[in-house]
């Protein structure tokens, strides 16, 4: 039995190369860490709550409650999974792993350090944004194949929000880009060398920001699980664990776009002294506290204002900023 | 809508937003007012309304069962039985019951009490497994001294 | 009303009974057409518990717990309206100080609901944090009626010509001190809340109610306010002690009569604010002495005849109507509770909104379930 | 009583009204009580509502033999509030008042779930509170409570 492993492994060696053993130790490391991430970032959400509303939050299970997230997801796992008789129950069941799958591509090409990454492609940026599109595909999937009107409306909701959103986020993203000359991560940190791009270009951060919490469904954007209006939108209809995939997936996505920003506009692994991944991790960190702190201060916007924001505002602003750093670039060059 | 409005909306909207911010973190570093209940208890008012109780007296108690709180209880929770020892006796109440379940704390029976038997007791933990367990036995907590 | 056979693209939605903003069991048969409402319809009685049935069978005595069980979250204004409306009946007046103990405790109670509204009412919105704000501060409330009262949510505290307990004397220092906290913690909400452009954005404009609107379906209390219509019981049909205090009605000073989401929102605020001033003037002015009226009978029985008494409640206008034939028990009691009023309006308000606004407007009339169906 | 509200001689001299009679005690909350006939109630509700009044609420008493409508209007602004009362009868519907005020909806409907009242011109009229399919009206003096609330320990002492 072994032997067909060990076989099996040294043909791929023999095929790829020592980039089979770096992708696949990568990834494994990558999906260790997107639970730890996951189950801290709840940790963190809820403490963040709990002290923005005069409450302590969790703190019975572990340390100040770290390990309260780890109890609530094995809560989750020992659940029943209904599946609702009228749901269509293939796409059903596929849209959680669905949803949960192309939020681990990202970790491929983050750079967590200058040498601490899994692989650095010269299209790692564009990788990015179009495995995060995959994203409503599923969501879509979930909130047709449950067969409530709740879900569907959350569910046709979220696809008009990220088809608008997508735009000023690529604008911003687009705009750090030609400033960089490159579209790989690894490259864009790089050219950061002596100034943040945050403080080049403060519209497009501030852009990107604003796209990417509604990206992530986050609040005050979090229209397609209102829960005040739609009860809790996409996913009324999951259970168990299925509705831990969504959750894992919402708190992975947040820590995606986060990094991505941390990339584009924060320097990366880059800081005052002693550049490295603890850097890079305290500014995602950082980003995602300022993300959570925004949820739990403001109400929810309405449909077609969210529209209208990206209409009105983000995507003209996104527009006239790119055109003005690629004119000023053009003079200036 | 000119660009002068236009660019002012944005301003004054993210100034709104940024001074809503501004509150939530400076709550965030304000002392937290919930209280860790089992660990803590907060003290109860004076006034507190518990379930009714008999008020210790000279080692037993005041009730003559005369009815009146019965005959008054809105929901009809109450119900107290008397006898006397020999003819010439007072009535005293022997049994005293209470059906805490449908009780609604009104405190009418401690009012129109004559004689001044009933008070409220301190109980506010009173989770129960079964509506009948929610059924209190007043003479066996007097004679246990239960809490106050 | 909503005929079942639909011939285009609308669909039905059922909101409730359970639904995370129905606040309470009410259920909303929505048609849509998309994201838009094109017909709503309330159904209600939920919760009916026939309180006037209750009312029918017991004596005026022993109905004394049932009042505030209808709205929960003014028990005490309900209480206190009862007791009102006993004494007028049967020509009894409670002594000073019982009256004053009673005001206070009920404008504080009217400062609870609001609080509760308003904490609720950004939920519905998706700002979850206010709501614990708001609730930090009712724990206050409810701690300085548990002082006086030593309860928290259904009080039974009035009595029949009197009230059931003196005030302790920690209670002024506590209530002072509250309302000194509460003044500055509105100005945060307003910073927080009232300036917030998204919050704004979702409220401005949205469930107008014109004054024609208003008077066609007897709305009452904030939302009237909201109209531009200064319709206040303490000051219209002053009872108790209300004449001696000095207070504004609030309301918006709008022409056009345009009670959005919004306004309702601003007079609520307003309101607290003004009723902060009463339980602080009241404090200052109450007298001593007895706590309950000398010689009232323990049953009140009103002499026959129908008697009406009308008050000023946390959502508007709360009329008991009685018919007593002499005894004990009343032949008839008729509640007319505010938010039924409020709640028949939404039928008109809804139809054109999208499901969002539904929650605003929903929100925004400050109903109280079991107070509607009874 | 409010002496100079012009209202009420237009009320006096209505032909709808039988009776009209001011406030019999400063106890009982009525500024002016009327006796009509109920054909003539959407007269005087449109009469009140050219007039600013609106509709408080509709109510029905049950007195044993006779059934009877209550009708209170009051008025915003100041202390105002007129009752207008009718004999009522469980064969003969009495004319609804939805046309003039909206407010009558849900009030008729509460007294026709209540007492069995119908009213003729109602668009809707149905059970408002209790189920769809009750069969009983609850407030009526013949209704008596079935024997529901289960065999606690303590039955029969709730009259």
């Amino acid at each position: 039995m072994l032997n067909i492993f060990s076989e099996a492994w040294q043909a791929l060696l023999n095929f790829f190369g020592p980039l089979a053993l770096v992708l696949v130790v990568g990834l494994v490391v990558a999906l260790t860490y997107v639970q730890i991430n996951a189950l801290f970032l709840v940790w963190l959400e809820r403490k963040v709550a709990g002290h923005i509303q005069l409450r302590i939050g969790p703190k019975e299970v572990g340390p100040f409650g770290v390990l309260q997230t780890i109890v609530d997801g094995v809560k989750l796992l020992s659940k029943e999974l209904i599946t609702p008789r009228p749901a269509s129950w293939l796409l059903f069941v596929l849209s959680p792993i669905l949803v949960f799958m192309p939020v681990l591509v990202p970790f491929v090409v983050l750079p967590f350090g200058e040498n601490l990454q899994i692989r650095d492609l010269n299209v790692g940026l564009m990788l990015i944004f179009a495995f995060a599109g995959l994203n409503v595909l599923a969501i879509l999937m979930g909130g047709w194949a449950s067969n409530n009107k709740y879900a569907l409306l959350g569910a046709v909701r979220s696809v008009a929000q990220n088809v608008a959103y997508e735009i000023p986020l690529l604008l911003s993203a687009m705009s750090v880009v030609i400033m960089a000359n490159s579209l790989s991560l690894r490259a864009i940190v790089e050219a950061q060398q002596g100034l943040w791009f945050v403080f080049v270009q403060p519209v497009a951060a501030v852009l990107y920001l604003v796209g990417a919490t509604a990206e992530t469904n986050r609040a005050p954007f979090d229209i397609p699980e209102a829960e005040s209006e739609l009860v809790a939108g996409f996913h009324t209809e999951y259970s168990g664990m299925r509705f831990g995939l969504f959750f894992l997936a919402e708190y992975t996505n947040m820590f995606i776009v986060a990094s991505v920003a941390t990339t584009l506009f924060f320097g990366g692994w880059r800081g005052p002294i002693a550049d490295g991944p603890w850097w890079f991790l305290a500014k995602v960190y950082l980003l995602i506290f300022g993300v959570i702190w925004v949820r739990w201060t403001f109400p929810r916007l309405r449909f077609d204002q969210l529209m209208n924001l990206a209409w009105k505002y983000l995507i003209p602003i996104a527009l006239v900023n790119l055109l003005a750093t690629a004119l000023i670039l053009k003079l200036v060059r | 809508m000119g660009v002068g409005q236009y660019l002012n909306d944005l301003v004054t909207g993210a100034w709104s937003l940024a001074s809503g911010m501004g509150v939530t973190v400076r709550y965030m570093f304000k002392p937290v007012s919930t209280v860790q209940y089992p660990r803590e208890r907060l003290p109860l008012p004076e006034a507190y309304r518990g379930h009714i109780e008999l008020i210790p007296h000279e080692g037993g108690h005041r009730c003559v069962a005369c009815g009146e709180c019965f005959r008054t209880c809105p929901s009809a929770v109450i119900k107290v039985q008397g006898f006397k020892r020999q003819a010439s006796d007072h009535t005293r109440a022997r049994y005293f019951f209470i059906d805490y379940s449908r009780c609604s704390l009104c405190g009418l029976c401690v009012e129109v009490c004559p004689e001044k038997a009933l008070r409220f007791s301190r109980e506010y933990e009173q989770a129960e497994v079964s509506r009948y367990g929610a059924v209190v036995d007043l003479m066996a907590r007097l004679h246990e001294g239960g809490p106050s | 009303m909503l005929r079942k056979t639909l011939t285009d693209d609308t669909f039905y939605l059922n909101m409730g009974p359970q639904h995370p903003s129905t606040h309470g069991v009410l259920r909303l048969l929505l048609r849509l057409d998309g994201e838009r409402i094109v017909e709503c319809e309330p159904v209600l009685g939920y919760s009916h518990r026939g309180h006037e049935h209750m009312a029918q069978t017991k004596s005026y005595l022993r109905f004394m717990p049932n009042p505030s069980r209808m709205d929960y979250l003014a028990g005490l204004m309900y209480n206190h309206a009862y007791c009102l409306a006993l004494e007028r009946a049967c020509g009894v007046e409670a002594p000073r100080r019982a009256q004053y103990i009673r005001l206070i405790c009920a404008e504080l109670n009217r400062i609870a609901s609001h609080l509760l509204w308003f904490g609720a009412y950004l939920l519905d919105l998706g700002g979850f944090t206010p709501f614990l704000y708001a609730f930090d501060d009712r724990e206050d409330i409810l701690a300085i009626l548990g002082e006086v009262t030593g309860s928290r949510l259904t009080y039974s505290y009035c009595r029949f010509g009197g009230v059931a307990r003196d005030l302790t004397p920690a209670f002024p220092q506590m209530t002072r001190a509250f309302i000194a906290k509460l003044r500055a913690r509105l100005a945060d909400y307003d910073t927080l809340v009232s300036k917030n452009i998204i919050f704004i954005n979702r409220t401005k404009g949205i469930g107008p109610i014109s004054r024609e609107q208003a008077r066609d379906y007897a709305l009452s209390g904030p939302n009237l306010r909201a109209c531009g219509i200064g319709h206040d019981l303490r000051r219209v049909e002053p009872c108790s002690v209300y004449p001696d205090l000095d207070f504004q009605t609030v309301t918006t000073n709008q022409d056009a009569g345009i009670g959005d989401c919004y306004d309702r929102y601003l007079v609520r605020m307003g309101e607290m604010a003004q009723s902060l001033d009463i339980v602080e003037q009241a404090l200052e002015l109450i007298p001593e002495g007895p706590i309950r009226a000398k010689g009232v009978p323990q049953e009140p029985a009103p002499p026959p005849g129908d008697y009406q008494f009308s008050y000023e409640s946390a959502r508007g206008l709360l009329s008991i109507y009685l018919v007593s034939d002499g005894s004990r028990v009343p032949v008839r009691m008729k509640w007319r509770t505010p938010s039924f009023s409020n709640l028949s309006i939404l039928p008109l308000l809804l139809p054109g909104t999208l499901v969002a606004d539904t929650v605003a407007i929903l929100g925004s009339l400050d109903l109280v379930i079991p107070e509607i169906d009874r | 009583m409010n002496q100079a509200e012009p209202l009420y001689e237009l009320l006096r001299s209505s032909p709808a009204v039988l009776e009209a009679q001011g406030s019999q005690s400063a106890r009982d909350g009525f500024d002016l009580r009327l006796a009509i006939r109920a054909k003539g109630m959407p007269e005087l509700a449109r009469l009140f509502k050219e007039h600013g009044c609106f509709l408080e609420f509709i109510t029905a008493v049950d007195h044993g033999e006779s059934l009877e409508l209550i009708y209170v209007f009051s008025a915003w602004l100041r202390p105002f509030r007129v009752m207008a009362r009718c004999p009522a009868s469980l064969m003969e519907p009495s004319p609804s008042l939805v046309e003039v005020l909206a407010a009558a909806d849900w009030q008729e409907r509460e007294v026709f779930d209540m007492f069995g009242l119908e009213f003729a011109g109602h668009p809707d009229l149905k059970r408002i509170l209790l189920p769809e399919d009750a069969d009983f009206h609850p407030l009526r003096k013949d209704f008596k409570p079935g024997a529901r609330h289960g065999g606690d320990w303590f039955e029969g002492e709730t009259a």
